[in-house]
């Protein structure tokens, strides 16, 4: 699974994309959510308000009971500010 | 009443662009009325009474453009339009430069006027683009503002 | 709340005018939107089903440009406005080419969209242009479309 | 007095403007138009259906009613049609 960060959550988490291969418990983005807690402190900045990040599977913007599985593309990214 | 697709085009670039050339690829027979918005770099960041020196926007390349694509989709089923393009600049830009471009033709300019304010307020709250302003090596990362999200209300149905 | 006045240009000329020019004249410090409406000459005159050569344009002058004064000072009574530019083309002119300019500039977007909406709905019932078409040497003073009365319905009050 | 004319009624009358010399007894637009209507057949057709014309009077939307002096410049033209 790809998992992908913008704006300030890329910033804090010190990379733009990570590599992960998910137990085969995780289903949903909840659940990865849960998982990336776990395994590292400075996801938790990032999901303690988790209202407020956008979530996208496969590029399509998605929920916290969203399916997934090893071959999505997540991203999770801050309210948008372009045009 | 069958409808014409419009002839879409979609760019996100670091160059700017040329609003001239691009109202004229607008300009299709029949095509009476252009209505362009451009936004503008500001120099100065209003709520908190600072100057911008630069600022740097950043992208979701594959779902940027798909997003961008939805709301033109979502525009011309509401109203009849000949052509749609939108520009999106993304690096390191300066105050009073070019960001975005929104042109919409229609045979009819009250078309025009609503598909491309539409396309901007949903452009402002769905497409994945993220500004960070720069002011003495200080980083500061816009944060959404809700009156973009009051402005989507006008176009409930 | 004191309004600033925005910086207003009105002209009315045979020559073409360029909408990259015309909006950079635009940008000033602080003003992060800018909406463009363009208008072109229509290839075909749909309620005839008549093909159109040219077309002429005529106007009165020193009426046209006061009504037109009339208009933006209406416009920037209602919205927060930095800049106003109106051209309109009058002579001789062909399909494709552009007739009209009005771009309004402000800091929020949609005070620029209603006051070049609201510029552009008046300018259509109140100022004296009058339109010829010309097609194979027989002349068609081009008449006045009710719907353009309509359209000023929504800026009542 | 000047009087002006535009587009289709311009090319009716077959000049763009007049001078005329007003007898004291015209002092508002409705009465322009009725001596006007006198002098020549040619003005009926533009007047007969006054409703359709617009007027100005100094180079200001004006009514039928609104007062008029020989110093004026008074235009006769059809709804616009520019934009």
């Amino acid at each position: 699974m790809v998992v992908k960060y913008f704006s300030w959550i890329k910033e804090h988490i010190g990379k733009s994309e990570e590599q992960l291969d998910l137990p085969s418990n995780i289903t949903n983005v909840n659940q990865l959510i849960n998982y990336l807690n776990e395994i590292d402190e400075k996801y938790n900045i990032i999901f303690e308000k988790k209202e407020l990040i956008k979530i996208a599977v496969n590029k399509i913007y998605s929920s916290f009971d969203t399916k997934i599985s090893n071959s999505d593309e997540i991203a999770f990214f801050p309210p948008v500010t372009g045009g | 009443m069958s409808k014409n697709y419009p002839m879409i085009k979609i760019k996100i670039q670091n160059e700017d662009f040329d609003i001239s050339e691009e109202t004229k690829n607008l300009h299709q027979n029949n095509t009476g009325a252009i209505v362009n918005f451009v936004g503008v770099v500001r120099g100065l960041d209003e709520k908190n009474n600072q100057i911008i020196n630069s600022m740097t926007l950043e992208h979701y390349p594959g779902m940027t453009e798909s997003e961008i694509e939805k709301i033109i989709f979502d525009s011309y089923k509401r109203w009849e339009l000949t052509g749609v393009t939108v520009i999106h600049r993304v690096g390191e830009l300066k105050p009073s430069d070019q960001i975005v471009f929104v042109g919409v033709s229609s045979k009819h300019r009250q078309n025009a006027f609503d598909g491309c304010n539409f396309i901007m307020d949903w452009l402002k709250t769905k497409a994945p683009f993220w500004k960070v302003e720069e002011n003495n090596n200080k980083k500061n990362w816009v944060s959404f503002n809700d009156s973009d999200n009051q402005a989507l209300k006008k176009w409930k149905k």
